[in-house]
């Protein structure tokens, strides 16, 4: 037992648990707090895996702007902060019965999966080579993620934006 | 030898055909062209009878139906009996035909009489024409067809449709027996036709168990046509019809094709002592049991049916006692003078619009022509000596003493006995006395119907002499029929004092009771017995509380079975589809997350069985 | 060698729906005058075809046989090569029934002047109903045949739909869920035994089956399969004929399709059951047939009782011609399972009488329906004094219904008996039952409508005009030539009969 | 050498994803759904990151196409958000059990 896996059972335990707090919470404003967790230990554990960059982009974006956006989200539509969870037992029981199965299923075949290398260097220059591979190689790939990203921009607008008859009548 | 034998039984065919085409545009003269078309008929049957006295029986056949190897053939066959069948059905179709040119005057559908008529009486000649079985039961149900649409000539009466009906199916019970056995005898045989069965009997090719069971069978045909035990309820009930008819079917041709049907197929039934023995119990049974209804029935009709039920009997004792010349004669001197009282009678409810004979009474005279027809008639049946009755009677008699059957031989004396006792009985009632029922003027009907009752007057006066203990006419050509074996008995000298003595005895009982009134009425003396007689001994009601209601229970069971269960299966296996949609409607709710949960849950069903067949799951 | 006879008189409906469909629909008189004449061209063609037809001939005649299909599957045992033909072609059997759908199709055609509405589309779907019915006859593939045998649904689903009684949307649904089954199994077998044999050809077939079992095992069509696939075929095939319990449709049909529908349904359609069980059933898996033969009389037998029993006591009397027929299926069960020529003929006799005299009746119960309004039994009553001669057809029909000599229900039934009698009496004794059972309902309902006192509400009814009643006198003199002369169907049925049981080494 | 072995960060991964399933099936309030599907989201790229260091061609790309994830993510979350609001204007909730209108 090495500092090393203390280090990433303590993130683990944090995401895991984070994760079930956010189910069994019953605020919704509480739920995403509790994901927040569950995100920062997830970037801890990106930089375990030698991905320092990453882990910074999951602390800007995740527990960052998305959770800020779904708390916007949260006030801006909220009636009601609680959600009442009335899903039915069978219903539960039935999604509850496929994730055990697909749980155990997946479990068993990554259990002892090892392909014995790993990379060792990785981590030097690790911001710098992703730059390198992503204008380069995926150059194109980057491209359209921008477009993504504008028409993403465009039609959150177009959708949230009010319409011009429903403003015209909230004007009178 | 006679190419034109066929046309005999197409004549009347033709009748029926024209009349039904025509009729209506014939209207009177319908009668003339039936009872032409059918002298026609006669008279070549006259022909072919003089012609058969010594000649070689003949026989044609073509294809009818082939199937496999085996070819069925269609044609016809003339031998003694089937020549004298043909004068007696073509004789009183003839007469009675004429006859009805008188009767069914008034009648406004009286083309259509004429032309069943014809229909009926082809059927007749073509059954006793068939030179096989399956032929004979072709024709046999045609006639049965006749007989049915001629009781049901009434249509608009329910009794007659209900009559109708019964005549039909209850023959029909006794048609499938024939039908069972020919087809049986069929594979046993390789063939339908008569001699070639006969050859087979005679070769021993069948086994004993086969001749009687296909014997018996055959006979069940008979006992439902020839109205005998038990199943003789409809020929009653068939006097629904208009008289001449039961005069022309349900006395002398129709019901005797039974008797014809065991004579003509006499060789099968002597070589099985069984089948013998169950026709004379049969014949004798019925003789004495309908005999008994007879004393009690008030309608003159019914009365005479039942004699008709019980004459029948009568000749079947003959045939099952091997007195086969003494059935056939029987057969022949009955056809006459039944005919007779039918017609007779026929003139009676003409003349007087009731059947009731205690509504009748002297009529004897008014009634110049009719009322001594009927006393010849009435003394036939009875046997008194020199009649007609009297030789064949004393026939069967003597046939079944011979035959060893004193039971049944004693049975027959009585039934002898009691035949007079209710001949005379009617014949008291409606012509002697005073009259009782209101009667307005009684006419004698017209010679249209007087003429046919003459020639069977004198028919059944003298019909007898063609077989007498010393001259045996009829017994030497029947002979003519290699196929029999026929039994000549000794004549023992009292049996004819025996049936001359009960005969008289009955009609002095008779005098004595309803013209003296010395003896009381057995209405009065034994109510309970009249009771039952007059209810025929409850025979019908048996019937119709258990085959008839049996039937129709069981056909309501099934028809529930049917609704209920057979639906009701069908109705599940709906409702289970139907069920299994609702239940998969239940999940188009419109909500993404039950679907992906369903998908979901369906995918990870999937990777289970994928893993587990695969073998991941250790 | 070549002709294309057949082709033609398949598809001569087709003329008639093309005319149809650029007539107003509005046209009453015009339509039905072209609905009936359409009907005579196919007619023509089939009295032709008969004509033309040789009865010393056993083969297969009028062939047609044009390659259609071909493609490939790899990796099959059998090389993977197929071939669909169009294959068209009679026999004995067939030239009769192509002959007798022409027929009761010409005066069914006759009966729908009774149809009051939309005639245009009625004649468009009854036009393309007679293609299918001839085309099932006439083919000789599984292919072809089941591409007919769907074209005969789908019309038939929309004549009752639409022009039906009250009921009729149920009715149609049925028949059509019923049918449907059935089609889908039948086309299951059919594949199964394509992809086996590689043919769909009925003689490539029979004489591909017709190899000893041990060949055929190593073909891995084993002895098992085979049961399975017979016992498919007479499921499929006894929803149509219908074979008790399956026979739950057809009542519905019965009694809510229009008369004209009824005629052609109870007179052509039910007969592609029996055909198919003559066909397929006994034709490709003779020993198996005759192993279960026993079972198939047995069930012919209940048929024959159980529909005969329910019919004793219907109210209305187009049920009672529907258990009828019920019953009378039962006849060419026997006929069929008892495997010999004279059970077989009559079978066959059976499919053709059986197809005239419920077409009488029904044409009868048009007649009457269209006067009175009702079938009822109980309300017809005493019908013979103001309507004589129909009156007279419908007795007639009874009759020849209850097998009375002289008539063709006599022969079949007689025949089918005879069969039967070889070869299991005490089966065929108790079957005889039928024959009383059917006296007693048949009268009781024909003596019901036409016997005793008239009613009150027929009073005023006037007798139909000769035209009306024409296509009856035609039926009648059909059935009473059958009945008389019952060799005019013999000499041609029996050669393919006598041929078909040769094929398989059966006792004649 | 990292002590950590690969299927250690795959079972992680694994349970986070199976939180986040079952969040996004059996949440009612839409804004928690969306929160779930990000957590998938954010499991899977564990995954890709983890395969980077220890799969069996390791290397950079699996960082970068864990990158793209989670821009793509963000989009969706962004255009996701603007749908829920848009749907809350019109009727007035954010439960997902009554947003069913396109069954009809």
């Amino acid at each position: 037992m090495n500092g090393e896996l203390i280090v990433f059972f303590i993130l683990a335990l944090v995401a895991i648990g984070s994760g079930i707090l956010m189910l069994n919470l019953t605020k919704v404003v509480h739920m995403v707090i509790a994901l927040v967790f569950t995100f920062l230990s997830i970037a801890g554990l990106y930089v375990m895996l030698s991905a320092e960059f990453l882990a910074f982009v999951q602390i800007l974006i995740y527990s960052g702007a998305i959770t800020i956006i779904m708390l916007f989200g949260i006030m801006l539509t909220r009636h009601s902060d609680r959600t009442e969870s009335k899903i039915g037992v069978p219903r539960t029981v039935l999604v509850l019965g496929g994730i055990v199965a697909f749980f155990l299923v997946m479990f068993f075949q990554i259990n002892d999966l090892s392909f014995g290398e790993q990379a060792t260097v990785l981590h030097v220059d690790n911001t710098e080579k992703i730059g390198v591979e992503l204008y380069s190689k995926f150059v194109i790939p980057f491209e359209l993620t921008s477009v993504l990203l504008l028409v993403a921009l465009v039609g959150a607008i177009v959708l949230a934006k009010r319409d011009d008859e429903e403003e015209a009548k909230d004007n009178e | 030898m006679n190419p034109l034998i066929w046309i005999i039984p197409v004549l009347p065919l033709l009748s029926f055909v024209l009349l039904l085409l025509f009729g209506r545009r014939l209207k009177e003269a319908s009668a003339h062209v039936g009872a032409l078309l059918t002298l026609g008929s006669l008279v070549l049957s006259i022909v072919v009878l003089l012609n058969q006295w010594g000649g070689e029986p003949v026989k044609e056949t073509l294809s009818w139906l082939t199937f496999g190897e085996t070819t069925l053939s269609a044609g016809y066959l003339v031998n003694p009996l089937n020549a004298l069948m043909l004068v007696i059905v073509s004789l009183v179709s003839f007469l009675v035909q004429v006859y009805s040119g008188g009767y069914m005057h008034d009648d406004d559908r009286f083309p259509i009489f004429f032309a069943y008529l014809g229909l009926f009486t082809f059927a007749m000649l073509g059954l006793v024409l068939s030179p096989n079985l399956l032929q004979l039961y072709v024709f046999w149900e045609l006639v049965g067809v006749g007989s049915f649409l001629l009781i049901g000539y009434y249509f608009y009466k329910r009794e007659a449709r209900s009559a109708a009906k019964k005549a039909f199916i209850m023959t029909r019970i006794g048609d499938v027996g024939l039908f069972i056995g020919m087809i049986l005898l069929f594979w046993q045989v390789g063939s339908f036709e008569f001699d070639e069965i006969f050859a087979a009997v005679e070769a021993g090719e069948i086994s004993e168990g086969w001749i009687t069971l296909t014997a018996i069978l055959i006979f069940v045909g008979a006992i439902g046509k020839s109205g005998q035990f038990p199943l003789h309820t409809w020929l009653p009930d068939a006097m629904e019809g208009p008289t001449p008819v039961s005069a022309l079917i349900h006395a002398a041709t129709m019901v005797a094709a039974g008797v014809y049907l065991v004579a003509a197929m006499f060789p099968l039934f002597q070589a099985s002592e069984a089948a013998l023995t169950t026709v004379a119990v049969v014949g004798g049974f019925t003789a004495i049991f309908a005999a008994t209804i007879g004393l009690a029935q008030a309608d003159i009709k019914r009365v005479l049916a039942y004699s008709t039920v019980s004459q029948l009997g009568y000749m079947m004792l003959a045939l099952g006692s091997s007195g086969y010349v003494a059935g056939v004669f029987h057969l022949t001197t009955h056809a006459f003078f039944k005919a007779l009282l039918f017609l007779a009678a026929g003139s009676v409810i003409h003349a007087v619009h009731t059947q009731n004979i205690h509504e009748m009474g002297g009529l004897w005279k008014k009634m110049k022509w009719t009322a001594p027809l009927f006393l010849i008639g009435a003394m036939a049946i009875s046997g008194v000596p020199g009649l007609s009755g009297f030789f064949s009677k004393d026939e069967i008699l003597a046939a079944t003493y011979a035959d060893g059957r004193f039971g049944l031989f004693w049975i027959a004396v009585i039934a002898a006995f009691l035949t007079a006792f209710y001949m005379f009985r009617l014949f008291f009632l409606v012509f002697t006395g005073e009259s009782r029922g209101i009667q307005e003027k009684v006419k004698e009907s017209p010679v249209s119907m007087t003429f046919p009752m003459i020639v069977l007057g004198i028919l059944a006066l003298i019909g007898g002499l063609i077989n007498t203990p010393f001259a045996t006419y009829l017994s030497d050509f029947l002979a003519q029929n290699e196929a029999l074996e026929i039994h000549h008995h000794e004549t023992r000298w009292w049996i004819p004092v025996v049936a001359t003595g009960v005969s008289l005895l009955g009609i002095l009982m008779a005098w004595l009771v309803y013209v003296k009134k010395k003896v009381t009425r057995f209405s009065e003396s034994a109510p309970d017995l009249h009771y039952i007689l007059l209810n025929k001994y409850f025979i019908d009601e048996t019937y119709d509380y258990s085959f008839v209601k049996g039937t129709r229970a069981l056909s309501y069971f099934w028809y529930y079975i049917d609704r209920f269960v057979v639906e009701g299966l069908v109705g599940l296996v709906t409702g289970i589809v139907g069920w299994f949609s609702k239940i998969g409607s239940r999940f188009q709710n419109g909500q993404v997350q039950l679907y992906s949960s369903v998908a979901f849950a369906g995918m990870a069903i999937l990777l289970l069985v994928v893993a587990w067949i695969g073998g991941y799951l250790t | 060698m070549e002709s294309i006879l057949l082709s033609a008189l398949v598809f001569s409906p087709l003329v008639g729906i093309l005319v149809l469909a650029f007539m107003p629909n509005t046209e009453e008189r015009l339509l039905k005058t072209v609905g009936l004449l359409a009907t005579l061209l196919p007619l023509a063609f089939a009295i032709i075809t008969y004509v033309g037809f040789t009865p010393g001939n056993v083969n297969i005649q009028f062939v047609e046989q044009y390659r259609w299909i071909d493609f490939q599957i790899k990796g099959l045992p059998n090389g993977g090569d197929f071939t669909i033909n169009y294959d068209l072609g009679v026999n004995g059997l067939t030239v009769v029934l192509l002959l007798l759908t022409a027929i009761v199709s010409t005066l069914a055609a006759a009966a729908s002047v009774w149809i009051k509405e939309h005639w245009k589309g009625y004649f468009m779907l009854f036009l393309l109903l007679e293609i299918g019915m001839l085309g099932v006859f006439a083919s000789q593939n599984l292919l072809l045949f089941f591409i007919f045998f769907e074209i005969t649904l789908i019309p038939t689903f929309f004549l009752i739909g639409k022009w039906g009684y009250i009921d009729k949307e149920k009715a149609a649904y049925s028949f059509l869920v019923y049918n449907g089954l059935g089609s889908a199994i039948l086309l299951i077998v059919f594949i199964i035994l394509y992809m086996k044999t590689g043919t769909m050809n009925y003689t490539g077939l029979s004489s591909f089956l017709h190899q000893p079992p041990e060949v055929l095992e190593q073909m891995y069509i084993g002895d098992e399969f085979r049961f399975g696939l017979l016992i498919a075929l007479l499921v499929a095939l006894g929803v149509k004929l219908p074979i008790v319990p399956l026979h739950t449709w057809m009542l519905k049909v019965h009694v809510q399709a229009p008369p004209s529908i009824v005629m052609i349904h109870s007179g052509i359609l039910l007969k592609i059951g029996a055909y198919g069980v003559y066909q397929f059933g006994i034709g490709f898996f003779p020993e198996e047939f005759r192993q279960i033969a026993f079972w198939i009389a047995l069930l012919g037998v209940i048929n024959l009782l159980y529909g005969a029993f329910i019919a004793f006591v219907q109210v209305d009397f187009k049920r009672v011609l529907a258990y009828s027929s019920v019953s009378h299926m039962g006849i060419v069960l026997i006929g069929l399972a008892s495997l010999n020529g004279a059970g077989m003929q009559g079978a066959m006799f059976q499919v053709v009488s059986h197809g005239l005299i419920s077409a009488l009746l029904f044409f009868l119960v048009g007649l009457i329906y269209e006067r009175t309004g009702t079938s009822l039994i109980t309300h017809l009553g005493g019908m013979a004094k103001v309507m004589p001669i129909t009156a007279g057809f419908l007795l007639v029909g009874g009759l020849a219904s209850l097998g009375l000599p002289g008539m063709s229900g006599f022969v079949s039934e007689f025949m089918a008996f005879l069969g039967l009698f070889k070869e299991m009496p005490v089966l065929a004794a108790v079957g005889t039952l039928g024959i009383i059972l059917t006296a007693v309902y048949i009268l009781r309902a024909v003596l019901g409508m036409t016997f005793g006192e008239t009613k009150e509400s027929l009073l005023q009814l006037k007798e139909p005009r000769f035209v009306e009643w024409l296509p009856a006198l035609i039926l009648t003199a059909l059935i009473v030539l059958i009945g008389v002369y019952p060799a005019v169907l013999s000499d041609i049925l029996q050669l393919t009969i006598n041929a078909m049981m040769a094929g398989k080494g059966a006792v004649v | 050498m990292s002590s950590v072995p690969l299927s250690v960060y795959l079972v992680l991964a694994l349970i986070l994803f199976c939180i986040g399933l079952f969040g996004a099936l059996t949440k009612r309030n839409a804004v928690i759904v969306l929160i779930s599907i990000e957590l998938m989201l954010n499991a899977v790229n564990i995954n890709l990151v983890a395969f980077a260091k220890y799969g069996i061609n390791p290397g950079i790309t699996g960082q970068i196409f864990s990158l793209f994830t989670i821009t793509v993510a963000a989009a969706e979350a962004a255009v996701g958000l603007a749908i829920l609001i848009a749907l809350y204007r019109n009727r007035k909730t954010v439960n997902v059990d009554e947003m069913d209108i396109m069954k009809h």
